[in-house]
Parts: structure tokens; C-alpha cells; sequence
């Protein structure tokens, strides 16, 4: 369910330039069932900025009441977001859309998560959880440059992990798609969250397998009601459109036209 | 007797909040919030006789205290509207408003004809303002005789009273209002939004694929507030207002400037729970100004 | 070679920024504050051929990343300005826009013909569009062929280049933009304020005692670029923008909209210093921007 | 001279109901000369709340480069400045206006300072100048209720103070009038800030006395330039007009229009 409310900040830290781990507890946290949902962030109580900010679920503590999230601190409202200090309150309207399912890929099999930038922190809770069904997953995260990379121990525990840089400053230097050409394909399972090319790319790369792209659009309510964040679809549905924030932002491969 | 009650042409108002055109579909997704019943009325997504699917994407931008929005009227069209959305929400006792677009005349008047029959449909807004369309929308609301004879082409076909919803952007906005008086409407709805733009400052495109949008929110409350005050001493039928609010206070400014209700658009996407919270909230508000009813309320700026 | 520096008819500006009509006064205040030389221009406080007292208090009010005034066109008078004003200003090297005013076309062109003549006024700015008078102002402002017939009327006495001030409050800014070119205009500047009002929650009364006043500060900026961006697009004469600029992206987005430089208005009392930073901050943006000169920015959004 | 400084609050407190006590510390405290002088404040650094606030300043402490101010937190704006803490920055412009003078009045002779509400604070630091001139001040100082009276102590230890309340919960009933009348007028200036009637009263009560009013107006600029606080003059000056914020807002009697 749906729900609104002032969350509370357990903490919230640097992880790379820019970069912020903020983890929230409220009761909301209770309704997060899925990877890949997201939040919609209201950052600041005056009129300005006016508009929430989405932003991704990238960890889930149920028994605690709490979740976690990773942005970057960019623009004016994810700035305002970064000065929020542990004990403030934040208002929170969440979980919303519809993430990653895991129901299609088996224990034993193996799942590819390519990320890209601050589309990397859903597939850390996917991650999780395809490894607790004995999942194994194999991860490729591609960053802008060395400072900005972040996660890479936590996704090493979790499976087989490479870090790609665009500048090669760290880990294997230009895009996540050099790597993946040096991979075998024997994954049952794809599912990526990045730069709309990068989605498309993936497409290209795998029109057999089955995969799970997360996209990104400005949004407006975040809930569905306002046809701001509409995507064009392709044959492979009979829905003229599709909502990134109520149908999405998780959607099947070839769906969506990338 | 409910103190919050307003009865306008066709509407018989539980209280006189509802969410704006646009800002809040046809319900479904505000229905999982809170119960609908609870709004004064319903003022649901633009109908068109065909499907749009509207402007490409962004569509949306954020401003100083407020928004762009470019959406372009996407909504599943006429037949759709009727077979699907409206029925689902006569599980609610609340009457919609239907707003009502298109290129030509005939659009609208064979989307105001079929709609105005449907049983929960207690009238018709009509959008001759929407600064986002090529043709139709706003190119009715900026001259004051094509708006008089839209109204009245509508005002032939409606089954239900005709509300016509102004546009901000005219040099004269008294003489929009007086014309679709003339035309027969029942009650004028507005300001819809004002025709503005914004550009990424790293790159110098516009952030809106359409390139301009209509900005509303708090940031164009003065501007709503002031159209309001001037119509609402230049004609006899009501006005419902809308134009940045989010707050009691916004409430009871429209209603003193002499709007009989009031809409509310962009703040639902601030705080969705804002039509219910701004309905619980006003009661008090009225004991604080001291007046019984909003009906005392309605205009009280005019007879200082 | 400055790469700040911009030429427009009558005015060879170190850089694109200067204070706006009104926010500024005659400069004296801002003196104590920084070095005006500083400045790329001044457009001083309106003059009218008599001494004006303006409005009743309150004059201003605050409103959603906005506020609004009804100031009236306060002004000590043309033959006060010429003695005491802009003799006074002559110490700093900058040239001055002085902004014109009157009830009537002969209004403006007395102003214009005794004004232009001081020694440090570069150009004119025609005020056809202030809100907050009665007569004049606005309604020479709001139709193409008055406007047209006022800007050739001052041209035929001015000894300076002229520049006319148009309103945001009409239907078709294009029109009024086009119509002071074939007048003969040798610029525009835009926008001025957008009619609006606030209302005194708690007595209903209007918090400015004029009711209405002009509405600016960053809430106006979206309908004022779009303006700009849309009149660049129809005339061939220079555009000073303003409406809402505070930072300098908002600098930056008027120049790529098509304004040859900029004015800052409602900023000036927000923060005191704000056009000499802005100033400094250009060129450092510049580079950001990867652009060489000011003018190589302006108008890139029209070139993508 | 009149600067623009980020002053760090030194102290912020709630001395009333509503009624807070901020003290700031920074180089702009230097520039303070007189008492009945004020600021601008900019409560926030977003675009919203936009315009500056004006508020007077209380007392001046030179030495440590601190000024106080009293005010009550009401709109949006001062109660944003309510929520600053000690080690916090606040915008200020300042010291922008004339203050009261007190070249006129002698060592030996009495003044008498009558203040309303939130006119109060700046008669306290005129109030300090006076008694170490060797003026003695009376104190006639109106209150709505008890629970907003602030600074009776502290204006006590400086001279004859009396408190008016306009529901008589504290001190005198009524209006600072009703007391004004029961006093002898051996004074040789008086001195008041606060609603525009109580000082029209004033003007009315001694026509033949030195006097120094304090106004209020909206305000835009707070220096000068932009015409939003000015007032209608008397026949007592030449001056067709006057504005509150530079040529004020200390005003010789009978020379604003109240
Ligand atoms: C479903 C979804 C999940 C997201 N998850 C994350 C995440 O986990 N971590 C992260 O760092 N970022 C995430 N983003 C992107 C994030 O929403 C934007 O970076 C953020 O809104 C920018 O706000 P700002 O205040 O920094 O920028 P501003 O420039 O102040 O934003 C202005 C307006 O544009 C919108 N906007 C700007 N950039 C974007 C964008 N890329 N996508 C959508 N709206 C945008 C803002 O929401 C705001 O309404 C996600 C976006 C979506 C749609
Ligand atoms: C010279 C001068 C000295 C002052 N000294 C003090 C003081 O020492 N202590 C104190 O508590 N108050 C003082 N005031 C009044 C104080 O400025 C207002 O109470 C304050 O600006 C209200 O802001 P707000 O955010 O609470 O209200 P809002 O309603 O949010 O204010 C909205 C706008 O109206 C303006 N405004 C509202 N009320 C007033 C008012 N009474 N006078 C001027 N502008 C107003 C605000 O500045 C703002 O621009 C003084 C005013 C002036 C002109
Ligand atoms: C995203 C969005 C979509 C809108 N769609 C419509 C619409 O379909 N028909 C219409 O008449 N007005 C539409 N509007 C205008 C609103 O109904 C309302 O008139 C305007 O937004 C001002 O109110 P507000 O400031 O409370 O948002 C839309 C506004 C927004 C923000
Ligand atoms: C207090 C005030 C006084 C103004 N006086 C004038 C004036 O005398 N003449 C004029 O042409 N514009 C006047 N303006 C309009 C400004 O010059 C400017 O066009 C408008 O405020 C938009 O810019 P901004 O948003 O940066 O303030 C005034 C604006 C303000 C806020
Ligand atoms: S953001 Fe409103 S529909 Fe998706
Ligand atoms: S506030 Fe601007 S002149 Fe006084």
C-alpha cells in the first residue's frame, strides 16, 4: 500500500563524491515488498523546490523499519536532501511503481545486473534476493570516474562483481558494454537500471534472453494521475503507453521503445 | 446543515474543494490514498473525442514555486472515458466535472453531448484554454466571441450545466468572462495556466520537448487570485478558483475574492492528501474568521 | 578585447547587467554600497514631466518566490532628475536608460525630448506598461497600434536611441513587439510586471492599498523567458530581458532565449550586491559554458 | 556604513510568548552607532520566503561585535528565524536608517520612552545611551496580555517602569494613554515606537514637547531606492515625502502625516 510519511533519518553519509547513502525508518518501510520500487521525496516544508524528487529503494530492513537509498546530490532539491541530518524528518510518499521480479529465474541459474551511475543502487536489494533464492548473480556497474564509484565491496560479497570507469580510472577503463562482450552469456536472466542508451544497448546485446530495464522520466505525482512521465511502447504490448511512475519503472525487455 | 455546503448549477457541493482538471486523472490513483466521497466534487482529466496520447516526454519542469506542465491532453478518448473511467467512479458519491477538449466546434460538442448523459457527470468544464495544443484549447479562450459561440454551440448539446474554464494569458480576461456569460454558460472555472518556458542552462535547449509549457503552483497565485477578483464583479454566474493554492489560506483568499469554490491542482502532487486535508482544516478556519458558512464567505473582499 | 562586452544602439555596455527600472531608484543608494562604474548600465526609476507622489501605503507585498508593488510611478519630476539626478551620476562611468512615463502621448514625448539630451542618458526606455496607474502606462501598452503610434511619436523628438518596455499582460506579446519595430523602435526590453494581487487572509482586505499591483521576482521568470524567447524569434531589434533573473543561470538562460544583456529587478533587494556578483560570475560561466564572449551565447537556444 | 554580513547567532531564546531574543555576532555590530536603528534580514537562502525582513535593533555591544534583536515570530519569515540556532548564519543588512537622538536632551533631565508591543526593543538600547548621558528615562511600556511582556526587569534596572496591559493581566489596564495622564510631564523629550494611533495619541497629549517617533512601513529594499515605505509630511517640513527606511524610521514629531 501507499503510504505518506515523516520518516526519520537513522543516518546519512558520503560514500563518494557527491554520492549519499541516507537510510530512513518509518512505518512505510513495512510496505516495501519489491526491488526496484521507488520513492517520491519531498525536500524541503516551504514552496521551494516544489516538486518531490523520486529516488530508488536501494536497501530494505523490514524488521527494523527502515530503507535506504543512494543519490547524488546534484541539483537544488537532492542538495537540500543532503543536509538532512540524523533525528530530521523527511517526507516520504513510497513505495511506488513496480520493481524487478524475481519469480522467472531459478535457484542455480545465474542472473546478470548491469547498472550504470545512480541507476546501480535498486540492484543492490535485487541482488540480495536473488542470492537468498540461491540465485547467482553476476554484476557489471559502470561509473563516470574512479571518485564517484561506490558499493563495489557490498556487491562483491553478494557475487561476482566489475567495475567499469568511462575515464579507466578505476576497475576496466570505457563502457559496461566492452565488458560484457568478454562474458559468456550464460545467464538465464538480465536486468539493468541506467542511461536510457545503456537500457538500449542491453537490447541489442540480448534480444533472446529475458530482461528487466528500469527506466527514468521527470515525473510530476509519481503515483500515475498526471500523464507526466508517459513512455511509447512497441507491438510486444497492446497498451498505447505506459506509466514509468505506476506501471514502471521496472518494465520486460522490448517493451518499452528505448 | 452542513456548513460547508456550496449549491452551484448542477453541483450540489458537499464542501467546496475538488482537485483540478489534470492534476488528478480520473481518480484511480488518489482512490488508494483516501475516499473520494470525501471531495467536494471531481474535476477529471480532459475528454476528446479520439485517444491522444499527447507531447513527447519531458513534460513536466519545476519553476520558482511552481511547474511546467506540457502534457497535451493525453487521454484514452471519449468512448473509453465513458466505458471505463466514468463508471468505476460512480462507486463514489461524488459528482464529476467533465472537462472537455478538442480542435474544432465539433469536438466539443459531440464530447459534451455524449458525456453530459453520463449519470455521475453533473457538469461539463469546458477547456478552451490549454496552452499546450497546436490547435484547439487556448485558441478558443483568447478571443471573446469564438469563446461566446463554443459556449453556445456546447450549451445546445449539454444534458448538464456548462462551466467554461479561462485562460490567464488574454490582455482582457473581463471580456472572456462577460462573453461566455453571453453564451449561456452556467459558471466559469479558472485561470488554467499561464504559457511559460524553461531552458537547461548547461545546453540551452528547452527542458520541455514541447518547448513551452503552462506553469502553475503557488508561484501564480497572485495572478489567479486577481482574474478571480476582477470577473467575479463583472458577472452574475459563479466562479469556482483555482491558481497555486495548497494552503487554508489560499482557500479562504478565493473564496473573499469571490470565487464560490475552489480547485486545486498542482499541490496534489506536493501532498496528495491535500483535498482532504484542506477540507478537514476548513471549519476551523471559518470559527477563526468568524463565519458560520463558506456561502457567508464567498466574496466577502467586494463588501468591505 | 572584453568579452563581456556588448553593443546595442546608443549603448556600449562593459557587460550585459544592469539594475532595473525601479528597484534601483537614481543610483544614490547602491552607491554606498559598491562602485556603479561597476555596472554594465542603470535604468532609473520612471520620470514623469510632474513631480509624482504615487500610490498610498502599503506599496508592496510578498508573495510565493515573488512579490508584488504599487509604487505609482513615485518620481521627483523631469526637471528634478535633469538638475539633481543624472548630474550626479555623471561622476560614474556608465551609461544611463532613463525610463519614460506620462498620462499621454505628449507626456512621453516631452520627457523624452528634454531627458535625452543629458549629457550620460545613452537611451530610453518607453513605460507602456506599468500596472499601477490609472491612465497611461499599461494602455499604451497593451495595443499594437498605440504602442506603434507612441513609439514613433518619441523616436521623431528623441536624441537617443529608444527602447520600449513591453507588458507581460497581453494576449499576443508578439504583436505589441512587432509593432513597436515598425514604429521605429531601436530595442525592446522586457517583461514587466504580470497584474496581480494579495489578499489579507485573516480581514479579506487587499494587503496593497492600490488592490492590484505588479507581480515580479524569480516567480515570474518562466512566462518572461518565454516571452523573450518568443519575440527574438519576430523582430530584429535587440531585447533586454528581465523578469525574475536573481542568479546567474538565470543570466545566462535570458541570453540563450535571444536578450542581448539583462536587467535585475526584485533581486536588487533580496540581495544588495547582486549585480556586481553576477558580474563577476559571468565569465567564470562563460568558460563552463565553453563560450568565448557574451555574444556568442546570446540566442544559442534559437541555433540548436 | 552599511554592509551585508553572515552574522553567526550567538544566542537565540524565547523570552515571551511568541517573543524571541537573538543575539548575532559579526563586523556589521562595529558599524552600529544608534539606537533606534534597524536591519534587514534574509530568513532563508531559497527564493522562498523572497523578501528581507526589517527588524530593529535592541541593544549593541560593540566590544564583542554583537547586536540583539526582539522579535515576535508571526508569518512564515520570522518564525524561519526562530528555528536558527546557536553557530547558525543570518543574512543581514544593516544598520540601515536614523535612529533616536539624543543630542538634545541634558544629564540631569528626563525623558520618557513610551513603547507598544513590538515598537518596545529599540527604546531599550535608547534607554542604556540616556542613563549613562545621566538622563533619566521613564518607562511606559504596552503589552496586549501578560504572557508577551518581555524586558520589565531589565528596563527597570534603567529607570521608573511601567507595564500596561490592554486585558489587565499584568501592571496597568488599558492603554499606555491611561497612564500617560496620571504622570507628571517634567520631561523634557520623549520617545516612542510602536502602533501608528498610540503615537498619533502622543502627538495629540504634548504638542509642546521635543519628540521622536519611530514608523513602520512594508519595505522592499530597506535602503532607498525602490519607493515602497515612504510617508506623507506635514507643513513642518518641505520635503513632500519621506521615506521610512533612509530618512527614517525616526521621525521628529509632528513632521509624518500618522
Ligand atoms: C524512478 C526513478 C528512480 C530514481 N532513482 C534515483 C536514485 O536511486 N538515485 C539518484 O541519485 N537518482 C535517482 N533518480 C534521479 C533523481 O530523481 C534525480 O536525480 C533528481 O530528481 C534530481 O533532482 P535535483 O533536485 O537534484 O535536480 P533539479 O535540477 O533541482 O530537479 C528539477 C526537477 O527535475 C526533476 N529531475 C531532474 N533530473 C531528473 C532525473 N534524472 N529523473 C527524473 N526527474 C529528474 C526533479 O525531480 C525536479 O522535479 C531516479 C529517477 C527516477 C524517475
Ligand atoms: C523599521 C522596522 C522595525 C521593526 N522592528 C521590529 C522589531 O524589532 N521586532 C519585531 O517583532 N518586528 C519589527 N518590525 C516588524 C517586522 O518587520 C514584521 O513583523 C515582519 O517583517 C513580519 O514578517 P513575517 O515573516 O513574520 O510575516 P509575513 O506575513 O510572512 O510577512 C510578509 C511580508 O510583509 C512584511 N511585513 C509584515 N508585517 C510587517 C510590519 N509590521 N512591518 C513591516 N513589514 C511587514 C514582511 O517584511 C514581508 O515582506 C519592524 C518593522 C519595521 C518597518
Ligand atoms: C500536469 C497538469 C495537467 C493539467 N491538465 C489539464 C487538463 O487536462 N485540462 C484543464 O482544463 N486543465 C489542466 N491543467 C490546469 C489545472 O487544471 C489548473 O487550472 C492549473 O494547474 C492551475 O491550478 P494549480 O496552480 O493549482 O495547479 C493541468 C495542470 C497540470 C499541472
Ligand atoms: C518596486 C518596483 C518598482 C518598479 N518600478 C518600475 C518603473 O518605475 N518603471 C518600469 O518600467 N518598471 C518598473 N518596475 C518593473 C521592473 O523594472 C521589472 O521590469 C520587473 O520587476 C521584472 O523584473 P524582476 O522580476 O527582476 O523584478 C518596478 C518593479 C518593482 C519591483
Ligand atoms: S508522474 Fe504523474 S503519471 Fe507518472
Ligand atoms: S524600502 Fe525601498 S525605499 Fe524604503
Amino acid at each position: 500500500m501507499i503510504r505518506q510519511e515523516q520518516m526519520q533519518v537513522v543516518n546519512q553519509r558520503q560514500i563518494a563524491t557527491n554520492i549519499f547513502e541516507l537510510t530512513l525508518s518509518g512505518h512505510l518501510a513495512h510496505e516495501m515488498n519489491q526491488p526496484g520500487q521507488f520513492v517520491h521525496i519531498r525536500v524541503s516544508d516551504q514552496l521551494e523546490p516544489l516538486l518531490r524528487r523520486p529516488i530508488s529503494i536501494s536497501s530494505i530492513n523490514k524488521e527494523a523499519l527502515e530503507f535506504t537509498m543512494i543519490y547524488r546530490a546534484d541539483g537544488r532539491g537532492t542538495i537540500l536532501l543532503s543536509e538532512k541530518k540524523q533525528g530530521d524528518q523527511v517526507d516520504v510518499l513510497g513505495p511506488l511503481g513496480n520493481g524487478f521480479s524475481i519469480d522467472k529465474v531459478q535457484a542455480g541459474q545465474k542472473a546478470l545486473l548491469v547498472g550504470g551511475g545512480i541507476g546501480v543502487p535498486p540492484l543492490y536489494e535485487l541482488s540480495k534476493r536473488l542470492v537468498d533464492k540461491g540465485v547467482q548473480p553476476i554484476h557489471v556497474l559502470g561509473f563516470q570516474t574512479k571518485d564517484v564509484v561506490f558499493y563495489e565491496k557490498q556487491f562483491t560479497e553478494l557475487g561476482e562483481t566489475f567495475i567499469v570507469t568511462a575515464d579507466g580510472s578505476f576497475g576496466h577503463a570505457g563502457f559496461v558494454t566492452n565488458v560484457l562482450e568478454t562474458l559468456e552469456d550464460d545467464f538465464s536472466v538480465y536486468y539493468s537500471c541506467g542511461p536510457t542508451p545503456m537500457l538500449a544497448a542491453l537490447e541489442k546485446m540480448y534480444p533472446e534472453k529475458e530482461g528487466y530495464l528500469s527506466l527514468e522520466q521527470r515525473m510530476g505525482c509519481g503515483i500515475g494521475a498526471c500523464f507526466a512521465c508517459v513512455c511509447e511502447t512497441t507491438e510486444k504490448t497492446d497498451a498505447d503507453y505506459v506509466k514509468v511512475c505506476s506501471d514502471g519503472p521496472v518494465f520486460e525487455s522490448g517493451v518499452i521503445r528505448v | 446543515m452542513n456548513r460547508l455546503a456550496v449549491e452551484l448549477p448542477g453541483l450540489s457541493l458537499k464542501n467546496p474543494i475538488m482537485p483540478a482538471s489534470g492534476c488528478f486523472g480520473f481518480g484511480k490513483e488518489y482512490a488508494q490514498l483516501y475516499d473520494l466521497s470525501k471531495l467536494g466534487a471531481i474535476m477529471i482529466k480532459a475528454t476528446t473525442p479520439e485517444t491522444r496520447l499527447g507531447n513527447p516526454t519531458p513534460r513536466v519542469a519545476e519553476t520558482p514555486a511552481g511547474m511546467l506542465n506540457a502534457i497535451g491532453l493525453q487521454n484514452p478518448g471519449l468512448t473509453k472515458v465513458m466505458e471505463n473511467e466514468l463508471p468505476w467512479l460512480e462507486q463514489y458519491d461524488v459528482p464529476i466535472i467533465a472537462n472537455v477538449a478538442g480542435y474544432i466546434t465539433e469536438d466539443y460538442v459531440a464530447v459534451a453531448e455524449a458525456i453530459s448523459k453520463a449519470p455521475n457527470v453533473h457538469a461539463l468544464e469546458l477547456n478552451i484554454s490549454c496552452p499546450n495544443v497546436k490547435q484547439g484549447g487556448i485558441t478558443f479562450g483568447t478571443d471573446p466571441k469564438v469563446a461566446e459561440e463554443l459556449t453556445r454551440a456546447v450549451k445546445a448539446v449539454s444534458s448538464v450545466p456548462v462551466y467554461v474554464k479561462l485562460s490567464p494569458n488574454v490582455t482582457n480576461v473581463n471580456d472572456i468572462g462577460k462573453a461566455v456569460e453571453a453564451g449561456g454558460a452556467d459558471g466559469i472555472t479558472m485561470i488554467n495556466t499561464l504559457l511559460g518556458m524553461r531552458l537547461d542552462t548547461k545546453t540551452g535547449r528547452p527542458v520541455i520537448a514541447n518547448v513551452t509549457g503552462g506553469l502553475s503552483g503557488p508561484a501564480i497565485k497572485p495572478v489567479a487570485l486577481r482574474m478571480v477578483y476582477d470577473v467575479a464583479k463583472q458577472v452574475s454566474i459563479p466562479i469556482i478558483g483555482m491558481g497555486g493554492i495548497a494552503t487554508i489560506d489560499d482557500v479562504i483568499d478565493f473564496l473573499s475574492a469571490g470565487a464560490s469554490a475552489v480547485a486545486v491542482g498542482t499541490a496534489n502532487f506536493v501532498d496528495p492528501f491535500v483535498c482532504p486535508t484542506l477540507i478537514d482544516e476548513l471549519p476551523n478556519k471559518l470559527d477563526e474568521l468568524g463565519f458560520n458558512t463558506v456561502s457567508e464567505l464567498v466574496g466577502r473582499s467586494h463588501r468591505l
